[in-house]
């Protein structure tokens, strides 16, 4: 688990941490930098598997802009012209683990312009006592990295006059690959940025051969590879749509030429509706109601074996109901624990506030905001302890939109 | 017309859903679910969930929300619109506990049902002050909501019920056993009490079904003869 | 003004008639027909302009199906092959106008199989008393058209052997155009119903012509176009967006070479940042966030006098934070008030709700939710007479989200 | 730290904000303005401007407020966590007023800011039923706000101001003639009320213009002090 982030110098995030949970929510106005939260993890993930080209940045969801506009740039501050990102990974055997990524690039004005990773470990916490990278040197060592490092740096062994010089380049060396290999750990080299398209669901214009793609392209793709008992649990949610009667997914494209789509979708995916007549009850992704494939991806996306474990999703209440959308999340929140995933979601969505328990700490709310000098700032909501069962006389929802939190302009 | 409903259950809410339908061929739309709350928030659902079961009976929550008034302002006394009505569902059951606080006649008296239902309905209007009497309906159940799904399943008079719910189990069990098609449907609707009680009481949706069903049951009857 | 829209026999919808006002919100659970009832309305106004080709009917916003599934195919009924549409228009000078369209086409299995229109008007009513339709013939048969018809007629004439007989066919041919002289009149004929993806507001993916068109093509040069006045309108409104210092169009495209977009962006779109370095406070639309693009063109629709009198807006909350939302609504309201327009918005978000004044008849709220035969019904929420101000005791949105009113999944 | 405020406009809320800001180093994220209700639906508000104006005149609304508890247990008694306040201002102008019910004494009495605000205190207290004692502050503006924001404008004591709003206004035209930068300025922040005040009362968010100011003005300071 990611448990900590913090962020300086990215966008409108002047110098923030946020301590995560397993089940992330962001709350906020429009323009506080929900989303450049979200993006900061991605420049992160990026950088550490060095795919900090801007198409690779665009795949993951990251709006690519000027490096002069990437870095804060607020009046009255100097413009630091480094993106710092500091990860405290826990790993499954409880160590902390923190990392320093620091982000620069050649031309601060140009827009093509290549970013360079720095990153390395800060250090490593076993129960709060700091341990020796030592031993994790050695492992790493004694394993095939160590042949591959061996035969790779042979020819520089020359360079090296004494043994202990040659070790503590290949330390260097090592050093440099740790960060990745925790970053791994947690898939978060792996992580994107969901922001669902209903046009991109439906199979059309959608841009990534990914399975599934950060618009929701290949969602058919995506459920296709599901196995009996991805398919079974996917199954269960069946109820979310009154109408569903049965998911189908059409291999050969069969359907096509039955004039089922205008030829503009390539998605195989097709559903069938128990109102309707059996005969005229088959409706393709390109015909659906949207609500449909938001839920179906969705659900799919935590369901699914093969897609990350870490992830964002921004905009999560897109086209749904809010009832529907409450009981969507609470059950993706289920989902998260069941198939170990950790998330973090947007959403402008009062009721999605009612889909999260708070009392349970993997759950976490919080709200983004710009303090008095447009700095981003991230709060997390607690609840107090202890306190009473009060009988639905305080509702998430509703102290939010009543002004009770925050979190909403309040001098339109 | 729009029908709200303060049940002790939420299998309550699905059986009196399918009543109204049957009887006034309301749609679904038209029956608003007050009482369980259904769309409680997971943050107090997770406190709730952590309370002793003593403090919530589900008599004594009926009771909570009558004497309290809020579903009824916020229902009946809005801003919209339209025909509004409250049906309140409470057993009989549990009658003689500390706060219901009814003494049960003799079985025997020709009048049990009836005198029972009227005390309970004078119990409800105390808890509500007699306030909104125009629009509230009572569905008094005698002994136990399964006593009138039970008139589905079984040609006998369940107006005294011994026992509704074991009696309702026994006979359903007899009907999985030999009816297989209603076994394998049964099957398929678990997910929820509702839904549960919403496929078992579903005939009422009927009203063909549904006015042979109240011969066999008295308070059913009255129930729906209040309408 | 259209009044009433009664839809027979079209998707979901079985038999529905509504009454419409000037601002008309629909809320309603995921699927049970709200983007149904606005497809109708564009069948409706693309038979009147006999633009029902496939890709006509799409870039309207109208979800194209084989005719199989387009008209209701619900069980236990037997499928009728025609749409039927009645419109009843008020005219500017208050006469009530019925008209009826009916559709049909050849091939109900083929998705290509062209659509056939049969129109006319039903009555005509002056303060409830039918009127003659003579008088309309008269004068449409007093003015060019009548010299058009005559001439374009000539050589049908030796067919009728009457005068009478010659006066009934052009009474017929006139018959065809009227309907759609009504439905030009309230610039039905315009319809289209939006639906933005931020990504075609950022100026990507777009891929109609329209200014603007119905992903959110073109707002650019929709801004472009505006007047003195139309500006100065917008930027009363700059105040939605905090930080909003200014609007710019870069008319050569000048910015593009210095970095601002990634050459995947068209748009010509740009923003100033107060909080930030003027020399580093230029974003593009492809960088700006979401919520600003969303605003300004739902704010540049409603003011641009090129844009239709009539349109739609499905999913209007998209991207928007809840209270800004509400008085985004709240302004629109007024807005079509000033520049007489005549809207369908659907939305799932509770603040819409609070956004309106059902206290003015102009401003309709309807629920849509199927009954128990799987139809689309639409249902006005209206008010009690003479009720009493509640200080806040119920806001419609708090009562939709705690279901006091409906249209929300009950048992999920 | 988070501060509610109850007040009697959108204008004081404007003002307490930047005092506020200035004093605690707070962020407008941290101020939420429970009243005037700046949230409130369009349907509502429609019903509450056809409402004769008599039925509302703020001290009123305000008093309501605090009777109700209703905005005092939703924000101080929530859930959610954190260290939270209310402050709830009120003009004495109005004070002899049926209902405000508070005799002013003698203008020359040298404790008159003091004895009045006492007064007005333990009429807030009194509505409050002596609830949430420890997280409330008390704004009480002798005898309008007005008078505060004043302080920045003149170096001139306004603790016992005579007809407070028309001495600013007259002040404040005075700078704006003279002042073509402030003028400017000031005709682009007109939109609201709420605009208005906080732009003229800007200062306040710098703490060194705030003490000076309170020197200037007993019950600002008294106000000030109280944190």
């Amino acid at each position: 688990m990611l448990q900590r982030l913090r962020i300086r110098n990215f966008k409108s995030i002047y110098d923030e941490t946020i301590e995560l949970g397993r089940f992330n929510v962001f709350i906020g106005e429009n323009g506080s930098g929900k989303t450049n939260v979200l993006e900061a993890l991605g420049m992160a993930s990026a950088a550490s598997e060095n795919k900090l080209s801007n198409d690779e940045l665009a795949l993951r969801g990251i709006r690519v802009a000027k490096p002069t506009i990437t870095f804060s740039s607020f009046l009255k501050e100097k413009q630091v012209k480094a993106i710092d990102l500091e990860l405290l990974i826990k790993t499954e055997d409880n160590l902390n683990v923190n990392i320093s990524n620091q982000l620069t690039t050649e031309n601060i004005n140009d827009i093509f312009s290549k970013w360079t990773l720095k990153d390395g470990i800060l250090s490593i916490e076993d129960e709060g006592k700091p341990i020796s990278l030592v031993p994790y040197y050695e492992s790493i060592l004694q394993t095939n990295t160590f042949d591959f490092l061996t035969r790779a740096f042979l020819p520089l062994m020359r360079n090296y006059s004494t043994p202990e010089k040659l070790q503590r380049f290949l330390i260097e060396q090592v050093n440099t690959l740790l960060p990745k290999t925790f970053i791994r750990s947690i898939q978060l080299d792996l992580y994107k940025i969901y922001n669902l398209s209903t046009q991109t669901l439906r199979g059309i214009d959608g841009k990534s051969r990914a399975i599934p793609g950060i618009q929701g392209e290949n969602l058919d793709r995506l459920i296709e590879s599901f196995d009996k008992k991805e398919r079974e649990l996917l199954e269960e949610y069946a109820y979310f749509i009154d109408w569903l009667e049965k998911i189908e997914i059409d291999k050969e494209d069969r359907h096509k030429s039955d004039g089922h789509k205008l030829d503009m979708s390539t998605s195989i995916l097709y559903f069938r509706d128990k109102y309707m007549q059996r005969k005229n009850n088959r409706f393709s992704a390109e015909n659906a109601n949207e609500g449909v494939l938001h839920i179906l991806f969705y659900l799919a996306l935590f369901i699914s074996r093969h897609t990350s474990k870490f992830f964002a999703i921004d905009n999560i209440e897109t086209a749904l109901n809010p009832e529907l959308c409450k009981k969507l999340v609470e059950q993706l929140v289920k989902l998260s624990t069941k198939t170990n995933r950790q998330v973090l979601i947007t959403t402008h969505s009062p009721s999605v506030l009612d889909g999260l328990n708070l009392y349970d700490d993997e759950q976490r709310l919080f709200k983004v905001y710009r303090n008095k000098k447009g700095h981003t700032k991230v709060k997390r909501i607690q609840l107090k302890p202890n306190q009473e069962f009060n009988g639905q006389q305080f509702k998430l929802s509703e102290l939010w939109m009543r002004n009770y939190i925050g979190g909403i302009p309040q001098n339109l | 017309m729009e029908i709200g409903i303060i049940a002790e259950g939420k299998g309550d809410c699905a059986v009196l859903k399918n009543i109204l339908m049957g009887l006034l061929d309301l749609d679904e739309e038209d029956i608003r679910f007050l009482r369980p709350d259904f769309n409680m928030d997971n943050t107090d659902k997770a406190a709730y969930e952590s309370m002793p079961l003593s403090e919530f009976s589900t008599w004594t929550l009926v009771k909570k929300d009558c004497e309290e008034h809020n579903k009824f302002r916020s229902f009946l006394d809005n801003p919209i619109a339209g025909e509004r009505y409250i049906i309140i569902q409470i057993d009989t059951a549990e009658c003689e506990e500390k706060g219901y606080d009814i003494q049960r006649a003799d079985k025997k008296n020709p009048d049990y049902c009836e005198q029972l239902r009227q005390a309970v309905k004078g119990k409800i209007d105390e808890w509500l002050q007699n306030k909104w009497a125009d629009q509230i309906h009572y569905a008094i159940c005698i002994e136990e909501m399964e006593a009138w799904i039970h008139t589905l399943y079984e040609k006998r008079n369940t107006s005294i019920p011994v026992k509704a719910k074991e009696a309702f189990q026994k006979c359903l069990a007899k009907h999985l056993k030999t009816n297989k098609k209603l076994a394998r449907q049964f099957q398929k609707n678990q997910r929820t009490e509702f839904i549960k009680a919403d496929f078992l009481s579903k005939k009422f949706r009927k009203k063909k079904e549904l006015m042979k069903a109240l011969e066999q049951n008295q308070s059913l009857k009255t129930f729906v003869l209040s309408f």
